[in-house]
C-alpha cells in the first residue's frame, strides 16, 4: 500500500483529536498519527506501562528498555508516568483512556471489528487489542479500505473473529472517513474524489451519508 | 539477614512441572541471567506465564529451544515463530489472554482475590467457555486468579532486604508476578543498602521477595548483552 | 491547558444524590478542604464512600452534623459517635464492607472490573446475602465493584498536568479512589510544574484527575488547621 | 485488667516471632508486642499503608499524617515502605504477612474468633479484622482469659458474631497458651501457677495439654 494513502488517514485522524485527551496509538497507520498532532497536547499512551510517550529516541537518547507497544525504542515527555501492566489496562479498562486508534482488517456495517486474528494463520497473539475494544472511550480504526486483494474491510457481517462486542466511533480509510449510527455505517465524508455510489459499488453495498445534504450534493 | 545469593544458588529452587511466573514484555524487563540459569537445570515440564516467549532468540526463547516449556499462558506468542510452528505441530499448548486480563489475573494471585469480571473479550472466542453475567446492564467474562510456583522478575535496584525499584517500562508485568509466586526471586542490575531507596517510591515491598541475584545482562544500543 | 481551579469553583461539580468516594483514614489524607466547600453547597441526600466518618469533629464529620449524609458506606463508624447514634434511630444509612473489601471494590471500580471474589468475610455477618463460590477448594464471597460521581482526594504534590505524588499513610484509599470517580477533585499541599515530579514516582497519573486545588489546611502538632 | 497481664500476653507472643518475619500487631495488646521484640529484626505492617513501621514519634518528630491502623502517630524505620490501602489488603490477604496479632471477645475451641462486633453495641465497625483473619499466614490472638464480669473468652461455641471461618493459631491469655488442632483446643504451656484441673474449672469445659506429658506433670 502506498505511504501516501497511510499518511492521509494518520492526518485525518489527528484533526479528531482534542487538547487534552490521553489517546493510545495501535501499532500500523495509528502509529503515523502522532507525527501529524502539531501543537496539539495529547498525551500518549502505550500499553506496557507509559503515559506521556515522546517521538523515537535519537541514537544518544536510546534506552531499549523504554519501549512501546509495538516493541520499539521511545522517549518520554515532561509530565509523564510510569506504572504497572495492570494499573495500565485499569487506565484502559477503567475508560480513562480517551481515544484509541487501533488498525483492523474488518469493521462491519454496525462498527463491531475484527482485528487480532489473522486468517488462516495460528491465532497465538491478541495483545492489548481486545482491553483498548473494550475500554476505550472512543474508538478510531484506520486502515486502507480494500485489502491487497482488492476486498472490502467494510462488511455486511465479520467473517474473521471479533475484537469484541463494543462498536467503534469512527473508521477513517483512504477512501472516506465511516461513522456507525444504530441503524447502521454512514459516510461522514470522502477523502477520495469518487462518489458515493462509486464507493458503494466498490464496496459491493449501498452506503449513504451521515449528512443527506452531502448525498445530493456530491461531486 | 540478606536475600542476596549467588546466580547459580538459585537453581536448587525450580522443579519439573513447575508453574512459572515471568515478568517482561518484549525482552524488557526480562530476568534474563536467571533464565539463563534455568537452562543449566535438569527440570523440565514447564508451564511459563510470561506475556510473550522472549524475543530475538534471548530469554524464554532459548527455555523453549531447549524443549523445557510444556505450556505457555501469555498474550502475544505471534512473534515467537518457533513457538508457533511448535503448537501447530501439537508439541506445546498455549492458553491465550487478552493482555489486561493476564496482568490483572496475575495481580488477584498474589492479592487473595480468586477471580474477577471483566468486559474485555465478551463475545470473542476467547470468551468461550468461560461464564458470562450481567453486571449493572453490561456483559463480563469471570476470570480465575493465576499464581506460580515460582516468580521470576527483573526489576532496576534491589536493597538488601528485598525491596524493589524498577526502570521505565522495564517495570511492566514484574511487580504483579512478585506478588503471585510461592519463590520469588528477583535480577536486579544494582544492589544497594537499606534505607537507599525512597519509602515513597518503592514499588515492591519486601515482604514479597525471597531472592535477590545480580544481573549479568547490560544493555548495549539496541541489545541485551552478557557483562561477564 | 491547567487543571488548577480556585476551591470555591468545585462547588457546582456536586449535585444531590451524588454518590462521593472521600479519600482520607482517620483524618489523614482527607480533602478537608473540599468538604469545607461541600458545607457551603445546596446539595443534600448524599452518599458518601469513605472509611470513617471523619473524625475529631472534623472533615466528613461536618457534612454529616449538617445533614447532608443520607448513607455512609465504608468499614469503620465505631469512632464516629453521633453517626452511630443516628444509625440507631435510622436517621443514616450504612453499608458495611471489611477494610479490604473496601479498598478493592474502589479499585475495581476505577479499573473496568465488574466485582470480586475474596474470602475475607467468608462465614460471617458481612457475607449475608452475598453470593458465596468454591474457587480451587477454597470459599469466597462475590463483592460489587464500586464507583462515585465525584471522589475526592487528598495528596501532597500535584503538577498543573494533576500528576499526584502523597506522603506517608496519607496516601491510604486516595490512590483508588482518584480512578474510581466520574469526576475527580484533588486537593494538594503544593502545586508544581510540570516535569517537577520523577516520571517513576508519579502515584496517580493525570489521566485520572480533572480538577486540582490548594489545600487550606496545615498540620499543627496533632490537628490539621485553617492557614488561611 | 491489670497492665502486668497485659505484659505477660504481649512478652509471650514475641517470643513466637521470627527474623525476618512480617507482622501486623492490632490494637490493645498487641501493640504491646513491638516493645519486646528487642533485637529480633521483625518487620512491621499496618494495614493503612506502611510495611517498616517505627515506634511512636517524640514530639519533634511527629507528623500527623504518618499514623497506625489504630490512628495513633508512628514512626517508619530503614528499609521501610508505603503503598496505598488497595496494595496494603493485597499484602495481608494474599498470604504475605508472615503474623498477625490481634485482639478477641471470644475464641471457640476451634479456633474460630469474635473480634469485630461488640455485644449490645451498634455494629459499625470492621476495619481490617476479618482481612487479617482470612488473609495472614499465622494469627496469633492476644486477649486475658477472662472478662471484666469473669466469664471464659475461650468457648465451646461462639456466642458473638464470628470473625471468620479460618481458625486462629494460637491464643496467649494470661492464664495459658492455648492452640487449636483439628480435635479441639489444647494448652501448649501455662503462664499462670494454677493446675490443668483449675483452669478447666475456671473456662466450664476439661482442658488438655498438647503435649501430654505436661499433662501428667502439672505442679
Amino acid at each position: 500500500m502506498s505511504q501516501d494513502k497511510r499518511h492521509v488517514i494518520a492526518k485525518r485522524i489527528a484533526q479528531e483529536l482534542e487538547n487534552g485527551q490521553v489517546v493510545n496509538l495501535g501499532v500500523g497507520i495509528p502509529t503515523l498519527v502522532a507525527s501529524y498532532l502539531d501543537e496539539k497536547e495529547v498525551y500518549l499512551q502505550t500499553e506496557n506501562g507509559l503515559l506521556g510517550m515522546g517521538p523515537s529516541p535519537s541514537e544518544d537518547e536510546l534506552d531499549i528498555d523504554l519501549i512501546n507497544a509495538g516493541k520499539e525504542p521511545v522517549t518520554y515527555l515532561r509530565g509523564a508516568s510510569f506504572f504497572n501492566s495492570a494499573d495500565s489496562f485499569a487506565l484502559i479498562r477503567g475508560g480513562h483512556v480517551d481515544v484509541a486508534v487501533l488498525g483492523t482488517l474488518q469493521v462491519d456495517v454496525y462498527g463491531e471489528i475484527a482485528n487480532w486474528a489473522v486468517p488462516n494463520q495460528p491465532i497465538l497473539g491478541v495483545g492489548g487489542a481486545m482491553d483498548l475494544v473494550a475500554g476505550a472511550k472512543k474508538v478510531i480504526v484506520a486502515a486502507t479500505l480494500f485489502t491487497k486483494d482488492g476486498e472490502s474491510k467494510l462488511v455486511p457481517q465479520l467473517t474473521y473473529k471479533t475484537s469484541g462486542i463494543k462498536r467503534v466511533d469512527l473508521f477513517v480509510s483512504d477512501y472516506a472517513v465511516f461513522t456507525f449510527p444504530p441503524d447502521g455505517v454512514k459516510v461522514v465524508e470522502m477523502l477520495e474524489d469518487v462518489t458515493i455510489e462509486e464507493l458503494s459499488e466498490k464496496v459491493g453495498f449501498p452506503l449513504e451519508y451521515l449528512n443527506p445534504h452531502l448525498q445530493t450534493s456530491s461531486r | 539477614m540478606s536475600k542476596i545469593v549467588e546466580a547459580c544458588g538459585i537453581r536448587q529452587l525450580f522443579k519439573s512441572g513447575d508453574q512459572i511466573l515471568a515478568g517482561g514484555f518484549g525482552l524488557s524487563g526480562t530476568p534474563l541471567t536467571i533464565i539463563d540459569e534455568l537452562l543449566e537445570t535438569d527440570i523440565w515440564d514447564l508451564t511459563i506465564v510470561s506475556n510473550n516467549l522472549g524475543d530475538n532468540g534471548q530469554g524464554l526463547h532459548k527455555l523453549f529451544m531447549q524443549g523445557k516449556i510444556k505450556k505457555a499462558i501469555g498474550s502475544f506468542f505471534s512473534i515467537n515463530r518457533e513457538a508457533v510452528i511448535a503448537w501447530t505441530k501439537g508439541e506445546l499448548d498455549i492458553e491465550l489472554l487478552p493482555q489486561g486480563t493476564l496482568a490483572e489475573a496475575i495481580r488477584c494471585g498474589g492479592a487473595g482475590i480468586g477471580g474477577f469480571y471483566t468486559k474485555t473479550a465478551v463475545g470473542t472466542e476467547l470468551a468461550q467457555g468461560k461464564e458470562e453475567r450481567i453486571i449493572d446492564g453490561e456483559r463480563y467474562i469471570f476470570e480465575k486468579a493465576i499464581k506460580g510456583d515460582v516468580a521470576i522478575v527483573r526489576a532496576a535496584k534491589a536493597d538488601r532486604l528485598g525491596n524493589l525499584v524498577y526502570h521505565t517500562t522495564a517495570r511492566n508485568f514484574n511487580p504483579m508476578m512478585a506478588t503471585a509466586g510461592k519463590i520469588v526471586i528477583a535480577e536486579v542490575d544494582e544492589i544497594v543498602e537499606v534505607g537507599a531507596l525512597d519509602p515513597e517510591y518503592i514499588v515492591t515491598p519486601h515482604a514479597y521477595v525471597d531472592y535477590v541475584i545480580q544481573s549479568k545482562y547490560v544493555k548495549s544500543g539496541r541489545e541485551y548483552v552478557e557483562s561477564r
